[in-house]
């Protein structure tokens, strides 16, 4: 598909300034680490469960590590060295390394960071302990890869469908209802204040607001209602949630270790949307991401945000760049190009002329671009209204849009957008609606060649000439000074910052992640899908 | 299980309803606050008047969400249950061929200025409706599709002349409640022209009759949106030649 | 636009079959007079009004022609006569023709066919009578192109609408709401029995069923009405009606005198859907066509309703054979290709996959045979369903098949069609969903590009080649045979059945009508728009 | 002109309505019934159940159209009319300048966990709403707006400290009432943080809020959807610079 007719040269020159704006970035994620980070190393060693308050020993035992010793040099090496001593002292050992937190909570802990054959024995019993995790997200992957393989989903675009009761009993049946009337991946949205956490809640969750805290028996509650769901149906439905917040490195790893499907996670949503630090957020993104590459989960990212508080024509170049940036942050990671899912929304006020057209402009240049990813297409939201019925004729179009681009993601859009979280029926409406758009028109594609020179081809080589201009500046003056400069969704957020700072730390010379250890190893039996 | 149950829109029991309607006023705050009024004595209570447009300088348009306070009980639901076997073609022929010994003779129409015979064509004609083939299909059927706007004197006729067994009517539109008017002047003509005992059954059907008004409407049965041609068949034969143990409410007399 | 690249050889062989099938039932058409034209030549001879029982004096003076000297010389001829002899006798006379009817009614009138001195004088009178009628409606036809200049609407499609609440002064606020909304053209839809009635009610009415009566006073309000509204919007409003039933040629009289802009006027509909008997039915329509053409009146053809009781796809040919034989009988009653609003729907069952791309083929195919015509593209009905939002989008849809396809005139479809006659909200709806539908993606027709080969140009070329089959079918055996085999909308019309048959009479030698006398006349300042 | 009306379908009086709601009830004959049922009891007769689709084994999705037989009495409609005059820029900026001769201190945010800034954003920063700038492009306000997800002691805090005159609370998730709670712990923070007469002027909005609930709520001043910066910033200036005429309700004091 080339109907846009780009010039290969400025799509080049585009990546290479994303690189150019992104490498200072990766250098500042891979030289500090964060509470999160730390957490999520405890947790694919096998570190589960809270304290009677409810905070997880992950927590507990990070805390205490960060209070004796810093951070800087990482978990493992005093954890690890602690466990030996812990083991050599003796005790009842089914679960050390929850002995170890429960008495680093305690204070009856005494850390330090060891050094010579100490730091060698701690070394290596923590990548051993790692790999056990990393295991664990590989079986399920191979899982995922053979219900693929069995139940297979061979259409475009997979149907995205949100539920968001706040009670994951309640969020079973309406995700398997949705499933049955022809969604094919279910995203649980998670309660308001989630992201601000900097723990994960535990356990089964039946109070949230707006959303579902995402924990990891809500994780494995929900993907076993899909998995039964799927094999009722003969066709795999992937599960989502959201690796973001503060604590996106551990949510990640939760999400590997329950064969959860695709994630949200952007490079930057979190600073901008959540005043989150951006050192914290890069830190945790690169980190999150290497875990996905490893689970075989897509990344959906977040740039249909920005157009929810800037404007949708004005910013678009803004997507196409941060879109280049969540592309080259994540082959950084390891990702591969089929787990990209970029996103991008149809949110042009509707009452401008030739929106549908200029939307169109919109989808097919990042198609384009990405011609490898499966993009992820955001339905209206800013410009919908309590005018249910106009809403649910402009998700319509946009589920049109969606298939004339090729977008590999379709989120369902809801006519009560404005209105409420969304309600049974309105789910059932919107997959209708989205099947007779698919239905009736997927095919369209093959009959829509933008008018050489037309209105379509020029707005998408004029956003793609502003994206390479803005890329420019950012290569030049730094990826965030541009955030602090509100050049994303008008969002000003400076370096220093923003919530969370205080959870990172430079690391070490000496600093060991043993998760990262493992991610380096070679795999086996890897492959696309 | 309970038997009172609210409506449902992302959790039990939350009662949320939609609503939407016109009121002769202007737009404006005072506007949504009728809205809003209304809503509340419909029962809707928080009632959320989401969306308000003006239509000219006269009239305003609404959506409105809300919780709705009253509930169901399923014990009083008014509903026609389903108060005849439904029967296979099989059943029906052999039926009507043992046991009346002749076809069952249906005469149908659009009454009055009515021309929509789409539907009574779809229980008539050997078409049918949704993949059911329609009466005349039926070897245990006589029918007379007498058509479109059929004046109610000419339907009574063809009903004594072919000695029907049963009349269908049909009504489609429904605006100023001119189905309910033709209706009313078609039972009155029949209850006119026939002695109770050799009265047909009257039947009549169209998408916005109400099923559980056939008393009021003086009729024998009412068919509404989706009726199949199957069900009708099934009922005819049920009334006209129940078999025995069914009693005879209104047996084939002639 | 020749995106469908038809076979021009196989489009002239379609023409010259509507013509073979045609010409018997033009020759048909002007071998017989009706009640109906002989009451129009009245009409337009200036002979308006009702007796106390709201039968019209047209009707009065009519009927006694028949009884005493029969139809068959028309009524011009004896009526002239005795008008003359009326002058003569002498007495009160400031509306002779009126005071004739007047006697006619009360038995006291004695008719006779003249013959010879009386005949040419006759003849001479009602021509000039006849003339003058014609004249206002030449009149009527300049005020409108006046209109059309200083109030111009040069955007296509224009945007039709229903309004149907039975009493006329209802009808004139939402009338003039919807022009405010948006409407171009706005319809009042007629009551339920009308086209049943032998003859046209008289005066303002206020009790209709499902629309309001058909009356030159109604028509004088309405089309008032909208001129005040145009006025007020810059922009001229057309008015329709129905020229359809027992009173088609009085109709179309009444509409030319009163500026209506376009009429509801199909060949065969009366036949098929009232059934009316054909020969009433061609009859009538041949002369009503040859007003329309003088009235400067686009008339709406009726192909949309077949697939109201056939099926869309099926049936899809059968549109196209209608409408070139529409075309056939326009063009002999005189009709330009700018006063042909050919009609097409968009019915197919959206459950079947394509669906939209069909009707696309469709649609493009109608676009493409008639290049010149105006084309009517009605909105789904049939599959309309009580699930408003689902109708309401499939609105959508259709308002994008129209204008992907170059439609000329677009009738708005209503989310409750399968409900209620449209509300003031629905036609509200309606309206906006349009705007938007035509605003945002209005221009996506430049890269509309059929894949050739592809479904679209396959689907259209099947059709066509199936319409020139038929076609040639009812060039053997007759149009009237095909009509009484259930042909067009699966309904058997016989052609000696139906309604209104004895209000047709064969034309003797003598026939005279004045109104098609002066129509032969040469017009001057005739110009199309 | 008469002041009680009825919904308008297509003509005067027809008291027309649409409704749509989900039961919790098996799809069928049954479950139209339950519909009909609970559309006559929030007062529709006729009620025509139009449509009715099978969600999964257990729901039903219903639309109801029909006629609804509560009035609007307009007389009785609860308004929060605009109950002060709508300012120009000049004139705020001048009646500030002249009388309290230093800005209106003015902080806001969106509290707990809600992150929808864009709604506050509207109303205080110059980008604006709608084409109508926000507060913070007159010279007559000094505005701190401290963004989304503010925990309730860190605004009493900054209101403290900022010395506030109104305090501008932006809440846009309503899911379990959240928005209300948190107005709750809003109100209760500031009662008890200051004396009664130095409170700030409590002001809440967002696109759910029922206006005429300020009172309930225990604000000054409740703002719905479509509000635009210059229907508040006239609301401060006349509430906290009252003209001499207009009364020192809450003038003001500091
Ligand atoms: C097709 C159609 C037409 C065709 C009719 C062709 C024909 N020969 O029947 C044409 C184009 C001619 C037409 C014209 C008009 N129509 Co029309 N039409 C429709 C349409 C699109 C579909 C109706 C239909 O065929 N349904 C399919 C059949 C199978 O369903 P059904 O009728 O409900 O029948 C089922 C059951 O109800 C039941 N049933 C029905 N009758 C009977 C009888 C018995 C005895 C039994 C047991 C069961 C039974 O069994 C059937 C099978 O399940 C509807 C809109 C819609 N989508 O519903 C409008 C509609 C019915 N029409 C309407 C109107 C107003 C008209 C016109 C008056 C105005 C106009 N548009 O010009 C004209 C004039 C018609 C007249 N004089 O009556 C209105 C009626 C509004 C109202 N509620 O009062 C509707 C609802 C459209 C609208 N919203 O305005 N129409
Ligand atoms: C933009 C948006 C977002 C953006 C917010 C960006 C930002 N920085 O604000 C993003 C993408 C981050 C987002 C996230 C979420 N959102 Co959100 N979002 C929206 C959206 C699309 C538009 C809201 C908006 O900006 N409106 C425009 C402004 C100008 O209007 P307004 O807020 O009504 O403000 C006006 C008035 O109300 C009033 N006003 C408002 N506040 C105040 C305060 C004062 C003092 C005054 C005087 C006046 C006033 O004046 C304003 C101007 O007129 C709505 C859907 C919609 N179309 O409404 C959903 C919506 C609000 N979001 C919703 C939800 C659930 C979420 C999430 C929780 C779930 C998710 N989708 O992941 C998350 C998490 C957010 C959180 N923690 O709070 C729900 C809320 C449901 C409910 N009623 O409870 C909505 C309704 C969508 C839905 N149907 O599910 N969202
Ligand atoms: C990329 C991305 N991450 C995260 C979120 C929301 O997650 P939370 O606010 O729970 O972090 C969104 C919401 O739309 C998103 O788009
Ligand atoms: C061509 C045509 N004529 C006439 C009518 C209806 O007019 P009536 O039934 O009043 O004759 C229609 C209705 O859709 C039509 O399409």
């Amino acid at each position: 598909m080339t109907l846009l007719d780009l010039d290969p040269g400025v799509v080049t020159r585009a990546r290479d300034l994303a690189a150019r704006a992104g490498r200072p970035v990766v250098d500042l994620a891979t030289a500090h680490t964060t509470v999160s980070i730390e957490r999520a190393v405890l947790r694919l060693a096998g570190l589960e469960g809270a304290d009677h308050e409810g905070t997880p020993w992950v927590n507990r035992l990070v805390d205490a590590v960060r209070a004796q010793v810093g951070l800087e040099h990482g978990v493992a090496l005093p954890v690890w060295d602690a466990l030996a001593r812990q083991r050599r002292e003796g005790g009842a050992d089914d679960d050390p390394l929850l002995r170890l937190a429960q008495r680093a909570a305690a204070g009856e802990l005494d850390l330090r960071v060891p050094e010579g054959r100490s730091a060698t024995a701690a070394t290596r019993a923590a990548v051993r302990a790692a790999r056990a995790g990393v295991r664990t997200i590989d079986r399920q992957r191979r899982v995922r890869e053979r219900m693929l393989e069995r139940l297979p989903v061979t259409h475009r675009p997979l149907v995205y469908l949100i539920v968001a009761t706040g009670n994951i009993h309640e969020d079973v049946p309406q995700a398997q209802a949705a499933a049955r009337a022809g969604a094919d991946v279910i995203a649980v949205i998670r309660s308001t204040g989630q992201s601000l956490l900097d723990f994960v809640p535990e356990g089964a969750t039946t109070e949230g607001f707006a959303g579902t805290y995402a924990t990891q028996e809500n994780f494995r509650i929900m993907r076993a209602a899909l998995d039964d769901v799927s094999r009722e149906l003969g066709r795999y439905v992937r599960l989502t949630n959201y690796a973001s917040g503060l604590c996106m490195p551990e949510i990640a790893a939760l999400a590997g270790l329950e064969r959860l499907d695709m994630m949200l996670n952007d490079s930057m949503y979190g600073i901008l949307f959540r005043d989150i630090n951006p050192v914290r957020t890069f830190t945790d993104q690169h980190f999150a991401r290497q875990v996905h590459a490893r689970a075989g989960i897509i990344i959906n990212t977040g740039e249909d945000n920005y157009l929810t508080t800037a404007d949708a024509v004005e910013a678009a170049h803004t997507v196409t760049v941060s879109q280049l940036l969540n592309e080259y942050f994540a082959h950084q990671a390891g990702l591969a190009d089929w787990q990209l899912g970029l996103g991008h929304a149809f949110e042009i006020d509707p009452a401008i002329p030739d929106s549908f057209r200029i939307e169109l402009a919109h989808a097919l240049l990042a198609r384009e671009l990405f011609p490898d990813a499966p993009l992820k297409w955001m339905p209206p939201t800013k410009h919908m209204t309590g005018d249910i019925f106009r809403g649910y004729l402009l998700d319509g179009f946009f589920t049109l849009a969606g298939a004339l681009t090729g977008q590999g993601i379709l989120l369902v859009g809801m006519m009560t957008e404005a209105v409420v979280t969304p309600w049974l029926s309105d789910r059932d409406l919107a997959l209708q609606g989205v099947r007779y758009v698919l239905d009736a028109a997927g095919g369209l594609h093959e009959d829509f060649r933008p008018a050489p020179g037309g209105l379509i081809v020029t707005r998408a080589h004029q956003v793609l000439d502003e994206a390479v201009d803005l890329l420019g500046r950012i290569a030049d003056e730094g990826l965030l000074t541009a955030i602090g400069d509100g050049t994303f969704g008008l969002m000003r957020r400076p370096e220093a910052g923003g919530r969370g700072r205080d959870g990172v730390a430079v690391r070490a010379p000496d600093y060991l992640n043993p998760v990262c250890e493992v991610l380096a190893e070679p795999v086996v039996g890897e492959g696309p899908r | 299980m309970s038997r009172i149950v609210r409506p449902y829109g992302d959790a039990t029991g939350d009662g949320m309803v939609q609503l939407s309607f016109t009121l002769p006023v202007a737009a404006g705050r005072r506007a949504d606050g009728a809205a809003a009024q209304l809503a509340r004595r419909m029962g809707i209570d928080p009632a959320m008047v989401v969306h308000s447009r003006a239509m000219g300088p006269r009239f305003t348009f609404f959506v409105v969400y809300g919780r709705a306070n009253h509930v169901v009980d399923l014990d009083a639901v008014e509903v026609v249950e389903q108060d005849f076997p439904l029967l296979t073609d099989k059943e029906i022929e052999s039926r009507v061929r043992d046991r009346l010994r002749r076809p069952v003779v249906v005469v149908g129409a659009c009454i009055g200025t009515d021309a929509h015979t789409v539907g009574i064509d779809a229980i008539l004609n050997v078409k049918g409706f949704a993949g059911h083939k329609g009466l005349e299909h039926l070897a245990a059927f006589e029918v007379h599709n007498l058509g479109a706007q059929v004046p109610v004197p000419d339907l009574v006729e063809s009903a004594l002349e072919r000695r029907a067994d049963a009349v269908l009517v049909s009504q489609v539109v429904t605006q100023r409640d001119a189905h309910l008017a033709n209706v009313a002047e078609m039972t009155a003509a029949f209850r006119e022209a026939f002695p109770r005992q050799r009265r047909p059954l009257l039947v009549v059907g169209g998408p916005r009759f109400d099923e559980s008004a056939a008393a009021s409407l003086g009729v024998d049965r009412v068919f509404g949106r989706g009726t199949t041609p199957g069900e009708v068949a099934s009922y005819l034969v049920h009334r006209l030649v129940p078999e025995p143990e069914e009693g005879r409410s209104h047996a084939a007399s002639h």
